[in-house]
């Protein structure tokens, strides 16, 4: 359960059958030859996986590098995050679970989960911020559509980390028949671990698919956004041991790393406990949570998984980080060179392109977590397209 | 020895009341406690105010906000109670989460509860083992107990390991919950109440979550040694401030 | 260039020149194994093909027969749409086209046709009707977003069908360096002929699929909705020849199919020519053409495909139809079943499941072929979920 | 003979206006065509109104609009004409599209425009191969010409087999646009009048899009028998109405 130093499982008493029953669990689960047939089979068929490596030619000429998109804006509900909410509704059905709660920031994870509900018929409530809910009204609409119900946080900030302990707190108050789906690689163990495995299809996919594109499956660099740490375990993991692979994670700067509204938790955060593990965390001298600003709805987290925070204390990945203005920037030039409007998020991963400096033959691989469809109103007020 | 081992020791049902440090006003922390003495109540958990209280219920959950927003920090906290046992005796115990105790430092924090007169922590996500491996040594080089909770669902055999390992008395919450107040507790309670009573701990227990008011009390110390009101007595400072306090604890005996 | 006695090419003379060179070039380009090399790489790796074929056992269950969803919801933009974009791209680049214009009515095919036009770096404009402007503005701002030029349609009823009329002027207008990519299986010869090839990458993939999941190649059903056609040209191509395979092709009844608000071409069109074709058209009886009405934005087109008004005439195809109300009622339960919101034109063709007896053991096959993201607010507004 | 090749005869640059029946009002257009025959025009192209056409530019399209808001119908109009040819000796030419025909049944279609005196059919987007395979055998019946169009795309062996099948003359599209008027003729059109001269064709060619004035009638027929007047005509009848004819036929001589 730890990384280093960091994650754990600090939860109250009153979780702990329930942290002790995924915990003694879930890797057996997940080894039984019938939950992964069943896994693949839906990440195949309903999902839609594999994911392509696709090499982005004109972005490639660009920026002096082969560079390859992973495509997991191609999954099913349009990001990453249903590699995750699929293996984690196997999991709850075979322990029984009856009920699915989950929180959301933007409303993907949320869409995410409550696809999956609808998939397996398990009942579905979704806790989101009061502010998220106002202004993500297409994801709302996609998980009433689905059956979920979404029920506001009303508490804190109104936003993902108040979610996310309303949803705490509603598996405190029915522990046993609900599993609590977390839609990132943060709480207690054993979440950061079992959603890592379950998005591990990622780099797992793109090792094979180099070796056909490339014949290596190991690139120069992997790139990935950052805010809880999803997409950037699943692209990282198969490629971990192998330090000749550079693993860049991208914050979101927010307005400016130093302008008190960003969510560069590496830089600005220290150690501490959030949502039941120990990470590197933006919280006030005191040990108050501090609520991170960026415009990515999902990046606004003020923690960052256990791993993240073990692989930047280490060093084995490189923290950089990406304003608004950049990453909106870099959304707007994929677009328009090569077709493809990512989602905010991913936006921030592109937009360290140009800074680093690669060598022609680099070869480069950018996780593409998620399609920007959910973000074109920003898009549209951004650069004022209406 | 320590005051709770002590008031543990007499024979009745110990009321304990929980409040939030610095709520209404910031400055009210003393105040509150020495009216909570004078009303004859037995033990007093000051609740360190945290952003996000997981364990807590709406009505904790606002107060610890108001309590922030009034100023309130852990600094503040052992400033406000530094002259508090030239007052009161009875014992008080400080219930907050893990991270600000983190950032204040474990041992830093232990050594001013010390200075401060403090007898107990309660820290609801701090998990019994990491408690046990770590800091089990510097609570009680600084004399202080530590608390565990229990729940309807734990396990046997960790109730076993939990009453083994406690100093003081077991937090029994009552039901599967966040804080917050009931007004009547049923038969699963009862059976919980019953089946731990049958357990023939070593450690006393206190019951708390869902205690609001006389009949609550008195169900949930059938066998427990006492209980805990937490929310209804915050609602109670919310609704009527200070003045409330009186006629909050007479209405439970 | 027909179908029975249906297609043909009437046009004006000033579109001769590129008429004549599409149809003297198309099948030598698309046979040129270059060519097939990288419409191939690309349905691979950027459109995401092959899209899966998933058995919905929940679907199943309820209409007691094996019911298959070709996933075309999970391609690149959200539907099939881009099969047709990538190959016309392509075609475009290899008779030296520098501009591309095209048409669309609730913005699909416009995003489909801008996607590409990003990714081969040549000049976009899209026209479409004024009031499908105002009412799709998410699409609107994808196509900005991918650099196009959106130039409202202010002729007419200002929708999908005065749209492809400004699309073929401004051709007329800039006959010689300009292709114009249009979005189904309408206009004149080549182009159905031409979209439907792009399209049977779909039946093609079907058939290797269902021979993987049920031992045959051949499904007993498959049922696709039709506006102007392209999804069901696709999901039919393969099959037109196996007899065994019934083909039903589902037409937006709107308000009903005799309630003077309808697209049901089949029951309700007479045959004329529409933009450059012979087909099956929705007229008045002095040959003015009446603008159909469906709540769904892509199905509201007066004609059909001619070889659709063929596969009517000689009965190979079953024409269905669903009101608005079946198909909303059809997309909420796909949704809540199988946790995929389908494309308002999709699930016009879910709609119909209820209204065919199957046998147990019958194979089904519906094309799945746009996702319903766009159509969210025409949900959310329907169900009141808002 | 035809009154179209007897026109064509006459040795001067002939001017033909092209108008939308029942525009601006419906019943306008017998009015209109006798009023164009009074003041020299020498052929008339009567435009019967489409939902959808193609071909043309805005000015038109909204005249079409207009005529079949007005009510206008194909019967209408062989009924507004059925007495034409007592006042009118210029030859009538009907443009329109091919469905409204169609629907109409093109052998009827061809009957009525003989019974009331029409000469010839422009139906821009009737291709030549499918008229020439399906329907040249009707349109002699009733001595109805069928006119093409070229355009500066069409290539000289098309251009060719059109000389070759044009009975009248050939409709010798301006430049790649839509109706519409333009200002001034450029090199290019001068280059393509000049090439398509230099083919010596058989068939006269009468100049037809972007004519709206007198300097671009006479740029148009420098080489041609004459030019189409549509657009600004139109426009004309929009801005001032049947009493503008007068004024706007006069400044184009």
């Amino acid at each position: 359960g730890y990384y280093g130093e960091f994650g754990g499982s600090f939860v109250p008493e009153m979780l702990y059958p329930n942290m002790e029953e995924l915990q003694e669990n879930y890797l057996e689960i997940m080894a039984d030859p019938d939950f992964k047939k069943e896994f693949q089979g839906l990440l195949k068929d309903y999902v839609g996986r594999p994911s392509p490596l696709y090499l982005a030619e004109r972005l490639s000429d660009k920026y002096k590098a082969k560079i390859y998109l992973k495509r997991e804006d191609l999954n099913h509900t349009g990001a990453h995050k249903i590699n995750n909410t699929i293996g984690q509704i196997l999991v709850a059905k075979r322990l029984g679970k009856k009920r699915i709660i989950a929180e959301t920031g933007a409303g993907q994870h949320g869409v995410a989960t409550a696809t999956v509900c609808a998939l397996a018929g398990l009942d579905c409530t979704v806790y989101m911020g009061e502010i998220d809910i106002a202004r993500q009204a297409p994801n709302v609409a996609r998980m009433k559509m689905l059956g979920a119900r979404v029920v506001p946080a009303t508490s804190g900030s109104k936003t993902l980390k108040d979610a996310t302990n309303e949803a705490i707190r509603a598996w405190i108050n029915n522990p046993v028949d609900t599993h609590y789906i977390i839609g990132s690689v943060v709480g207690f163990h054993p979440y950061p671990d079992m959603v890592a495995r379950f998005q591990s299809v990622i780099s797992e996919e793109m090792k094979w698919q180099l070796k056909e594109h490339e014949g290596t499956e190991n690139p120069n660099y992997v790139i990935a956004c950052v805010g809880g740490g999803s997409n950037a375990a699943g692209a990282f993991y198969h490629y971990l041991d192998d330090e000749n692979v550079k693993l860049v994670a991208v914050e979101a700067a927010g307005k400016g790393v130093n302008s008190g509204e960003s969510a560069a938790t590496s830089i600005l955060g220290k150690i501490g406990i959030i949502h039941g593990s120990k990470t590197i965390l933006m919280q006030t001298a005191d040990g108050q949570i501090v609520e991170p600003y960026s415009i990515s709805a999902g990046l606004d987290y003020p923690g960052v998984g256990p791993q993240h925070a073990h692989l930047f204390q280490t060093r084995r990945a490189e923290f950089l980080n990406a304003t608004d203005d950049e990453a909106m920037e870099a959304g707007l030039e994929l677009s328009k060179l090569e077709g493809i409007i990512p989602a905010i998020e991913t936006a921030h991963a592109l937009a360290v392109l140009s800074k680093i400096s690669f060598k022609p033959d680099d070869i480069v691989v950018i996780n593409l977590s998620g399609r920007g469809d959910k973000d074109l109103n920003t898009y549209i007020k951004y650069f004022n397209l209406a | 020895m320590n005051r709770i081992n002590q008031k543990l020791k007499e024979n009745r049902k110990l009321l304990s009341i929980y409040f939030s440090a610095g709520y209404p006003e910031l400055n009210d922390t003393a105040v509150i406690i020495e009216k909570l003495q004078k009303n004859g109540v037995d033990m007093i958990e000051i609740g360190l105010p945290f952003s996000d209280p997981l364990a807590d219920g709406p009505t904790i959950q606002e107060s610890s906000t108001q309590a922030l927003k009034n100023g309130m920090t852990s600094d503040l906290l052992f400033d406000q109670l530094k002259n508090i046992r030239k007052t009161v005796e009875i014992p008080l115990i400080i219930m907050g989460y893990f991270n600000p105790i983190l950032q204040y430092g474990v041992e830093k924090f232990c050594e001013k509860c010390a200075e401060v007169g403090i007898d107990g922590l309660i820290i609801p996500d701090l998990p019994v083992d990491v408690f046990h491996d770590n800091y089990e040594e510097v609570f009680s080089k600084h004399g202080l107990i530590n608390v565990f909770l229990i729940t309807p669902q734990t396990s046997e055999e960790r109730i076993r390991f939990i009453d083994k390992i406690s100093k003081g008395f077991i937090y029994m919450v009552s039901s599967a919950s966040t804080t917050g107040a009931k007004n009547s507790f049923g038969n699963v309670q009862s059976a919980y109440f019953e089946r731990i009573h049958a357990m023939n701990l070593s450690t006393p227990q206190i019951v708390g979550f869902g205690i609001s008011n006389k009949d609550t009390f008195e169900q949930a110390t059938t066998y427990a040694r006492g209980a805990i009101i937490g929310s209804a007595f915050v609602k109670c400072l919310t609704d009527q401030g200070l003045n409330g306090i009186d006629s909050f604890i007479d209405s439970l005996r």
